[in-house]
């Protein structure tokens, strides 16, 4: 059942609202307007969403609310809309965002107290909500890619706010362009069901259309289209090869990274391919490329966490790595697993980085956690919300992460990829290693704050910890909604999405307990160990690095893959843009062609102008020559 | 009914009238000229431009009118018509391009006005020539007064030399002229055209070497005279060294008598024998545009450059010819284009000369738009007309030649010349570029002094335009004239010749 | 009568004498005696086909021809005058000015 | 009672030069200047009133005699194909008189004008042509114009870049007058009538090999003007060199017309050379598209960038049009328009700068952002429409592009992709190195936002930008019936082809029809 | 007109016109030309044309050369000395000329040439003969003569009046003055 739901725009109309005023207005009318207005749109939009949320659960499975703007591109055959379906999958995932966007946005007020620049902030902030909604309430594929493209706008415009320094500028680009990357993808995957369905007459990206036309897509198409999506969601939601962006996009704010690039934004291309899980299910080498690529860069992302100093970089590879497990999830068929962990990461990750910002707001912009420790004391709330978002993370129950996590494990197991779920496991325990490593170097141990930072130490505003405190409820009880099959009010959340995103059909059935307990004692091994090495004997790890200098130099700077990039794409191609094609094709080869030909006209003139010596007796033999020539013509006529 | 028979006396003597009328104005004007200073020859070109405008009128008058006079040897006809007025209008213009620098450059006035009208003259003679002889005469009052008239500023080194190579030059060529005239002559025993015609189109006479060798040697003495390659040479070097107005009246009306000769003798007279000499008109159609674009592209000297372009434009024209007898009305369309285009060009090249050939110089343009915009201005149609930008004379001139070229399957020729037109474009915009986006240059005296030469420029600025935009009366008056004379060669000889 | 091929191969001889005369020869007189030596070539060819084909018309021809050289030579010689007058010179090698 | 309008549209602006050349007052000169640009504007919003979205025809259409003797009438009209090239044609002269008002031309504007107008006049007659001859007067008409303001008004090698503008066009534009002249000529023979009209010339039968040929002789006079690779190496220089106002027509309008001719005249006029030549000028789009974006990435200089990046996007029109299917014909017209709106405002941004600094060297700049706030908003706006963002006007097009390719040659698409990532490249670079990063040179502080002459010129670029982007339906849709009407022949066309390669399967395929095969009979008729 | 006057005639006229284009001297170049005139001039009585040829010497060879030698006279010509010039185009201009005359005998060739061949009617190559054809046919083209004749003397004396005070630039200072 659809429902017409016309307040479904107010969701869009809100923030669009607020980039407006922040834009035209926000400089005039100040930081108060701003602050009121930025966030305020948001809570705003959080409501509407409550209210259409409600409206939806109050029907009947598998119903959903729509709205239709208008008709977009309709050209030829192929006709598309711009209309805003609501769904389960889509509810959920806007109350996500509308919910911890406005956290955040509310968090920003204080973090952003000190910016000359905080209109331009809220604006884009505002209109990242905007195009991240319109991602999710898209009712077709390509008004999908309108959001997909405009987050990743906005990315960039927030990863290189602070423009003045070149290197923050640069990452911002490189987001954008890798974003690219994967939007070509994108672009193909759509260009092949359109193809498809097109040679059957269904000429339309409509996610409804293509779900009740899916079986004319065939398996072949199928496998290709979502080979193709796949690679714009490895470019959006940070996934090998395409990764290697996120890490350099934690030059923006905080708060940016807390919502940008690790609650929404980059779980964009696991919300995709749930949506489109009907083409990934007739295609299941896609969908084992999907678990795969999944498991490997959750493993991968972690190794590398592990060693960073950086407090927002451990957190940025941890959200690589935590996306690989929902790619896991959902490769593995269990749509509404991924979505899941997606939810309570965006809990648990939006507060770890908020916490990270209230902790690098406290040290004036320091970030380096070599230069922390011992905050315990002076950031008290921001120590135990931090604290418990690592206990979520780390997969400690009953903390949210626990049941993600586990309900993801679980599937990859029972799809078959015992492999992967394997790693998944290693996964784990390095999780709740490098998240202890860090929550020990920053909170615990002696203060190796520069002394002249040591007394500005204090805890972050109200407007700040409010945040916090309400995120870290949600870390804590997010998980709960869906509790292990068969306790109180079991799979509720997967049965909820089901209608929107398909059931799970495992192929083995694994005991789930067991699972659950290997998961457990690595996550359990990860915290020991990070104890062990960072507070009972913190010589460990320096004896480690030097021990093994080889391998921790490779994990420390990042497998040497931007290095390996730069090598063997970025560089080649300015060498070869530059030096064959500008300065041999097209200075030397083809203007130098065209010039010639002048030149050669201009040549053959001046050899031609010598005939004319001026000395009439010359003039006299060459009309003579041009007379022997006619008579010897005629003369040939003449003979023949 | 008058009791005279008028009709016949008129019948005879009209068709001559605006002959007389230049012949007796030529000798009123030496005599008038006897006793006038060199420096005040004003006088002497008005009455001069006035005779020429009365012949004009009374060419007017016998348009329409059709038959031969003097047992053949003066054609009536609209062709004979169509050139006599151009060429008219070229003498008035080069007139009224002379009053100031006549008397500026101390000209002895009686005797160029005088000789202007001979050349005049012989012009006219030509076009309406019913036979080979008066051809041969009026090209040489043609040429011989040419001669002269190159040379007429005596002090001056290049106009000398402009006058000996040429007369050297054309009295070699006049040898090869005659020398085919007496090779046509022998092959089919007469020296008329209608006869030759007929002679010729009753077939079996195409490969009679005598005619064969006439056709050629003929090809070489029109060639000569209308300059195409390889007979060209003389141009660039007498079209630098005459005095401008006399290069104008080169370049135009020499030009345009020129092909009245060699258009009525080769594409009415030799028409049916047209596969004899179609083929090496191709090639010197081909040899001249070439030539003459590539050579023109390296010039520094205006005068120069607009000689090669002559040759080129020439080049275009021998192109029509090679094409056959359709291109006929092509041909003399573009001609009429070609004159006021060139005139005007002249014109302007005049309006910058000083005494000492300050001015002829490309460079010397420099600037000219920002000094004298409308000067530049209309020299910027000129030669936009000349490069054959639409909708200018010039290109519907190309356009009609090529058109009909293209019609009878010359597709070659006509990419050739296609090409040669972007060639062409290249010193053409040269010129353009020196105007409008350089500075320097020299200063141009008061033209609101020169009203003549400011009427001339305007004329054939607005010439150019009109004949370009609204070119279906001069295509339907180009295609009649040449029809009145191809057609006429036919029934003339049936009806009239014994 | 003498066959036309024998008179026309003479009118040739002298003509392309005359045409060779006007190229090496770099006196302007000379050269011009040289080409009156064609108008006389091209002048024994319209006699001679003139007679075999019995028209008079080649006799006419000729006696415009002369007419007409008379009326070049009046003209010619005085630009040759007129150039000595000015360059001192009569030999056209010297007569350069323009050129290229 | 449609009579005149769109002769009044053609020649208002002529007449309008020929008014300003009476002024002498510089005030007035741009005043009347503008007010001639408006009412060409004006009437072509009155034109998109009349203009009935369902007929596929000519409308507004007038014809009358010219020169009667070659067959040739003035014969005008417009339809889906042509209506909004027109309308973009008036708003961007507009809105480039405005901008060039406010300081950019500093010496001769009475000439400057006129050109303009002259220009306009030269481009909206060529858009209007439905005669072969008229077209071909127009097409060089503009060429003049273009010629002087690029020679008066250029920078740097200004004469070079103009000459070399003029001989490039000329080539090929007089090779395909000597293509138009033998067409006219087959006409002739096949009907007994000479005529240089559209429609009738659609009709000529003509032998493969002699399709073929003209065919290559159109391709050419368009290719260069589009301009594709490898002929393109005149655009660099002139946009380089051009001013502002030049540049901005020669982007926006000038270039469309050879993409406008390849789907108004070589096309349709050859159908089956056209899908034959599909593989080969697929390639070329393809090569024009990465080529023009990776040598856009390494110049030094601004427009020097926005002109190659001009390569890259007029290859994805041609890619468009070559895919010979609705979808990739209306997005390469939609692209046409974003190009002409997108690059357009690019060009007068990049003037803005100019006219403030004196250099376009992108190494010049740097952390601009900082001095001038609106300059660099709008800057981003343009850019981001010229990367092709969707919501913006770019995407629509490049969209419908990729797709039409996809749906010809999926490789197509395939290489047409890593266009758009290099797009965002090398723009997002460029804006990094002119916006971005701290101020290196002390000339640069004091630089001083826009005027508001300045953003009245820009707003309207905007508003473009997201008004086709978000709302293309209302165009694309009066463009396609047109372009249905032209692709029907298309596909008879390709329909003879395939039936001729794989007869057998075909018979299968289709049920019977009537479009007899029609070349033994020609190759008769010619011998 | 028998053969051997021909031969004779011929030879005449061909070693004359050698002498033309071979003297030295300009006088001598000339003499020669006059015996060519001489000689053209009695082939033209052999071939019936007496009017023509007896014209032919007393215009042609009297008046015009003698015009000649005025100017030789006048201008002071003296022998050339030496090869000088350009002797590679002598070299090629003779060879060119003798091209010229080899290729116009293979047309003119006897099997190739056909006249319509038409004996003279009587009186032919008499002056009334001539004068009738002048004076009918040819009235405009004799008309034109005259006219022609009077413009090559108003050209000539343009070209070589002398009038004090124009053509010398020091006269013309002194007048001005």
């Amino acid at each position: 059942m659809t429902v017409e739901f016309p307040a479904l725009a107010l969701i869009l109309l809100f923030p669009a609202f607020g980039v407006v005023f922040n834009l035209f207005l926000g400089p005039r009318y100040g930081r108060g307007a701003v602050n009121v207005v930025g966030p305020g749109v948001m809570f705003a939009a959080f409501g509407v969403a409550t209210w259409a949320f409600l409206t939806l659960l109050a029907m009947p499975p598998g119903s959903a609310l729509s709205v239709h703007l208008w008709g977009w591109i309709e050209a030829g055959r192929f006709h598309s809309e711009l209309g805003l379906r609501l769904d389960a999958l889509s509810g959920v995932m806007v109350m996500i965002v509308t919910g911890v966007g406005a956290l955040i946005h509310l968090y920003s007020v204080g973090y952003m107290a000190h910016d000359e620049d905080f209109a331009r902030f809220f604006t884009y902030m505002n209109l990242f909500a905007f195009s991240m909604l319109i991602l999710i309430l898209a009712n077709n594929l390509l008004m999908m890619f309108v959001g997909w493209e405009g987050v990743g706008l906005c990315s960039y415009l927030l990863i290189a706010f602070w423009y003045t320094n070149p290197q923050y500028a640069y990452n911002g680009r490189k987001a954008f362009v890798v974003n690219r990357i994967g939007d070509a993808g994108f672009l193909l995957g759509m260009f092949t069901i359109v193809a498809t369905l097109g040679a059957h007459g269904v000429w339309t990206l409509d996610f409804v259309e293509l779900r009740n036309h899916a079986a004319l897509l065939g398996g072949a198409a199928a496998t290709a289209a979502g080979f193709l999506l796949f690679i714009g969601a490895t470019g959006k939601s940070a996934q090998i090869p395409l990764y290697v962006w996120l890490p350099d996009a934690m030059v923006g704010p905080t708060p940016v990274s807390a919502l940008i690039h690790a609650a929404t934004m980059v779980t964009a291309g696991v919300y995709m391919i749930a949506r489109l899980g009907f083409i990934y299910t007739m295609a299941p080498s896609a969908l084992d490329l999907v678990a795969t690529i999944g498991a490997v860069t959750a493993v991968f992302a972690a190794t590398i966490a592990i060693v960073q100093p950086d407090i927002k970089k451990v957190l940025a590879y941890s959200t690589i790595s935590q996306l690989g497990y929902m790619f896991l999830g959902v490769g593995s068929g269990a749509y509404a697993s991924g979505i899941f962990h997606l939810m309570t990461h965006a809990f648990f990750k939006g507060l770890l980085f908020l916490c990270a910002g209230s902790v690098i707001h406290a040290l004036g912009g320091e970030q380096d956690m070599t230069k922390m420790g011992g905050l315990r004391r002076k950031l008290p709330i921001t120590f135990w919300t931090m604290f418990i978002a690592t206990l979520a993370i780390a997969a400690v129950p009953p903390f949210s992460g626990y049941f993600s996590k586990d309900l993801i494990l679980e599937a990859a197991y029972d799809s078959g990829h015992s492999w992967l779920w394997f790693f998944g496991v290693i996964t784990a325990g390095l999780t709740s290693f490098y998240m202890f490593r860090l929550i020990f170097m920053t909170f615990f141990g002696e203060s190796r704050v520069d002394s002249d930072q040591e007394h500005h130490l204090h805890e972050s505003p109200a407007v700040m910890t409010i945040p916090l405190i309400v995120l870290a409820i949600l870390a804590t009880v997010g998980g709960w909604i869906n509790l292990p099959n068969g306790l109180l009010w079991g799979d509720a959340f997967v049965r909820f999405l089901a209608p929107a995103v398909g059931a799970f059909k495992p192929i083995i059935e694994a005991s789930p307990t067991s699972l659950s307990l290997v998961a457990s004692i690595a996550s359990a091994l990860g915290i020991a160990l990070a104890y062990l090495f960072y507070l009972r004997l913190p010589g460990i790890p320096m004896l480690l690095a030097w021990r093994l200098q080889d391998l921790y130099n490779l994990l420390l700077n990042k497998y040497y893959i931007d290095q390996l990039y730069n090598l063997i794409v970025t560089r080649p191609l300015f060498w070869v843009s530059n030096n064959v094609l500008n300065r041999a094709i097209d200075s030397f080869a083809i203007d130098g062609a065209a010039d010639g030909a002048g030149l050669a006209v201009q040549t053959s003139g001046q050899l031609a102008r010598r005939a004319e010596t001026g000395n009439v007796q010359n003039y006299a033999f060459v009309y003579l020559l041009g007379a022997l020539g006619i008579v010897a013509y005629y003369l040939f006529l003449v003979m023949h | 009914m008058s009791p005279f028979n008028l009709a016949a006396i008129n019948f005879v003597w009209l068709p001559i009238l605006p002959l007389v009328v230049i012949t007796v104005a030529a000798m009123v004007v030496l005599l008038a000229g006897v006793r006038v200073d060199d420096g005040e020859s004003e006088g002497l070109g008005l009455l001069t431009l006035a005779s020429l405008a009365v012949a004009f009128v009374f060419t007017l008058g016998i348009l329409g009118q059709y038959g031969v006079a003097f047992a053949g040897a003066i054609s009536i006809d609209s062709f004979s018509a169509f050139f006599d007025l151009v060429i008219l209008i070229a003498a008035m213009f080069t007139v009224m391009m002379s009053l100031d620098y006549a008397a500026e450059n101390r000209i002895p006035g009686a005797e160029y006005y005088s000789l202007l009208l001979f050349s005049v003259l012989g012009m006219m003679l030509m076009a309406a020539a019913g036979d080979l002889i008066v051809i041969f005469l009026g090209l040489e009052t043609m040429s011989i007064t040419v001669y002269v008239l190159a040379g007429i500023m005596r002090r001056n080194a290049k106009s000398n030399e402009a006058a000996i190579k040429y007369f050297l030059l054309g009295a070699f060529s006049t040898g090869f002229l005659l020398y085919g005239i007496a090779l046509v002559y022998g092959a089919t025993g007469t020296i008329k055209l209608g006869p030759i015609h007929d002679a010729l189109a009753s077939g079996a006479m195409g490969s009679n070497p005598l005619l064969l060798l006439g056709i050629g040697m003929m090809l070489i003495g029109f060639g000569f005279k209308v300059a195409a390659v390889p007979f060209h040479m003389w141009a660039p070097d007498v079209y630098e060294g005459a005095p401008t107005p006399v290069t104008a009246f080169m370049a135009v009306g020499v030009k345009l008598a020129a092909f009245a000769a060699f258009i009525r003798v080769f594409m009415v007279g030799f028409v049916s024998v047209g596969a004899q000499w179609q083929t090496v008109l191709w090639v010197v159609a081909a040899l001249t545009m070439t030539g003459g674009n590539l050579i023109a592209v390296v010039q520094t000297n205006i005068k120069r450059m607009l000689a090669y372009s002559a040759i080129a434009h020439a080049g275009y024209l021998l192109l029509g010819m090679a094409a056959g007898v359709r291109s006929g009305p092509a041909i003399l369309y573009y001609l009429l284009g070609y004159a006021f285009t060139n005139l005007g060009a002249f014109s302007v090249v005049i309006a910058l000369e000083r005494r000492g050939e300050v001015g002829n110089q490309i460079s010397d343009f420099r600037g000219l738009a920002a000094r004298q915009p409308l000067l530049a201005g209309a020299m910027a149609i000129f030669l936009l007309s000349l490069a054959g930008v639409p909708p200018l004379a010039g290109f519907v001139g190309k356009f009609y030649i090529f058109s009909e070229a293209l019609h009878q399957g010359y597709v070659g020729l006509v990419i050739i010349a296609v090409l040669n037109s972007v060639i062409s474009a290249y010193y053409y915009f040269y010129v353009l570029v020196a105007m409008y986006m350089q500075e320097g240059g020299v200063e141009v005296e008061r033209l609101s002094a020169r009203p003549a030469l400011v009427a001339a420029i305007g004329l054939a600025a607005l010439a150019t335009i009109l004949i370009g935009v609204y070119p279906q009366p001069y295509i339907a008056s180009a295609a009649n004239a040449f029809y009145s004379a191809s057609g006429a060669a036919g029934v003339r000889s049936a009806a009239l010749e014994p | 009568m003498i066959p036309l091929t024998y008179m026309m191969s003479l009118s040739a001889v002298i003509f392309a004498i005359g045409v060779a005369g006007v190229i090496i020869r770099r006196n302007i007189l000379v050269m011009f005696m040289s080409i009156e030596l064609m108008l006389n070539a091209v002048n024994l060819a319209f006699i001679a086909i003139g007679s075999r084909l019995g028209s008079m018309d080649g006799q006419v021809i000729v006696f415009f021809v002369m007419t007409v050289a008379a009326a070049e030579a009046a003209v010619g010689l005085g630009i040759i005058i007129s150039i000595f007058r000015n360059r001192e010179t009569v030999h056209a090698d010297d007569l350069t000015l323009m050129r290229w | 009672m449609n009579g005149g309008l769109l002769t009044a549209l053609i020649f208002l602006p002529l007449i309008g030069a020929l008014f300003i050349l009476m002024q002498s007052e510089e005030r007035a000169i741009w005043n009347s200047a503008f007010i001639f640009s408006l009412l060409p504007l004006a009437l072509s919003f009155y034109v998109l009133a009349q203009f009935n979205p369902h007929v596929a025809e000519y409308q507004l259409a007038e014809q009358y005699d010219w020169i009667p003797a070659f067959g040739i009438t003035y014969h005008i009209g417009i339809d889906g194909i042509s209506l909004f090239l027109v309308l973009l044609t008036t708003i961007l002269i507009t809105l480039s008189l405005l901008y060039s008002g406010g300081g950019d031309i500093e010496k001769r504007p009475r000439e400057f004008c006129f050109f303009m107008l002259v220009l306009e006049t030269g481009l909206l007659g060529a858009l209007l042509s439905v005669d072969l001859f008229l077209f071909y007067i127009f097409w060089e008409v503009m060429l003049i114009p273009m010629y002087f303001l690029i020679g008066i008004w250029g920078h740097g090698r200004k004469i070079y870049a103009a000459v070399k503008f003029v001989l490039f066009t000329m080539v090929g534009s007089l090779l395909m007058l000597v293509a138009i002249l033998y067409l006219v000529h087959q006409a002739h023979v096949h009907f007994n009538r000479t005529s240089f009209d559209l429609p009738l010339l659609y009709q000529v039968p003509l032998t493969v090999t002699e399709s073929r040929w003209l065919f290559a002789a159109f391709a050419l006079a368009f290719a260069i003007k589009v301009p594709m690779w490898p002929v393109h190496t005149w655009l660099p220089d002139a946009h380089t060199n051009a001013p502002t106002a030049g540049s901005v027509i020669l982007a926006g309008v000038m270039l469309k017309m050879g993409t406008y001719g390849f789907l108004r005249f070589a096309i349709p006029l050859f159908p089956t050379v056209a899908v034959e030549a599909i593989p080969l000028f697929m390639a070329l789009a393809i090569i024009g598209i990465i080529y023009g974006a990776l040598v856009a990435m390494v110049q030094p200089d601004l427009k020097r960038l926005i002109a190659y990046s001009s390569v890259s996007h007029l290859g994805f029109v041609m890619l468009g049009i070559f895919a010979l299917n609705p979808e990739g014909i209306d997005g390469a017209i939609y692209q046409m328009l974003n190009h002409g709106v997108s690059t357009g405002g690019l060009f007068l941004l990049v003037g803005m700068l100019y006219m403030r600094r004196h250099t376009r060297e992108i190494s010049e700049f740097g952390g601009l952002w900082k001095r001038v706030p609106v300059y660099a908003a709008i800057f981003m706006v343009v850019m981001l429409s010229s990367i092709g963002l969707p919501g913006l006007n770019g995407f629509v097009g490049e969209f419908l592009i990729m797709l039409g390719a996809f749906l010809r040659i999926r490789l197509a698409a395939v290489f047409a992709v890593l266009g758009v990532i290099l797009g965002a490249l090398y723009m997002l670079w460029t804006y990094e190195r002119v916006m971005f990063g701290p101020i290196t040179r002390a000339v640069n502080e004091t630089i001083r936002d826009l005027t508001g002459r300045e953003i009245a010129v820009m707003v309207p670029v905007i508003a473009l930008m997201l008004l086709m982007g978000l709302f293309p339906r209302p165009l694309i849709s009066r463009i396609e019936p047109s372009v249905t009407a032209m692709l029907a022949r298309v596909n008879v066309a390709q329909a003879r082809l395939e039936h001729e390669r794989q007869p057998n399967r075909l018979a299968a395929l289709l049920p019977a029809r009537h479009t007899p095969n029609r070349e033994p009979e020609m190759a008769a008729a010619a011998r | 007109m028998p053969p051997f006057l021909y031969i004779f005639l011929g030879a005449l006229a061909v070693v004359s016109a050698l002498g033309v284009i071979i003297q030295r001297n300009p006088i001598h170049s000339l003499l020669a030309l006059i015996a060519t005139l001489m000689t053209v001039a009695i082939l033209f009585i052999g071939e019936d044309a007496v009017v023509v040829g007896f014209l032919q010497i007393i215009v042609y060879a009297g008046a015009i050369m003698v015009l000649f030698l005025f100017v030789i006279w006048l201008l002071n010509l003296q022998v050339e000395t030496g090869p000088t010039g350009h002797l590679a185009l002598k070299f090629f201009g003779s060879l060119a000329a003798a091209l010229l005359a080899t290729e116009l005998f293979f047309i003119l060739a006897p099997p190739h040439l056909q006249v319509k061949f038409t004996h003279e009617p009587v009186g032919y190559g008499s002056l009334a003969s001539l004068a009738g054809k002048l004076f009918t046919d040819y009235l405009v083209a004799f008309e034109v003569t005259s006219v022609l004749l009077l413009a090559a003397v108003v050209g000539s004396v343009a070209l070589a009046r002398r009038l004090p005070g124009t053509d010398d630039p020091r006269a013309a200072r002194k007048a001005a003055s």
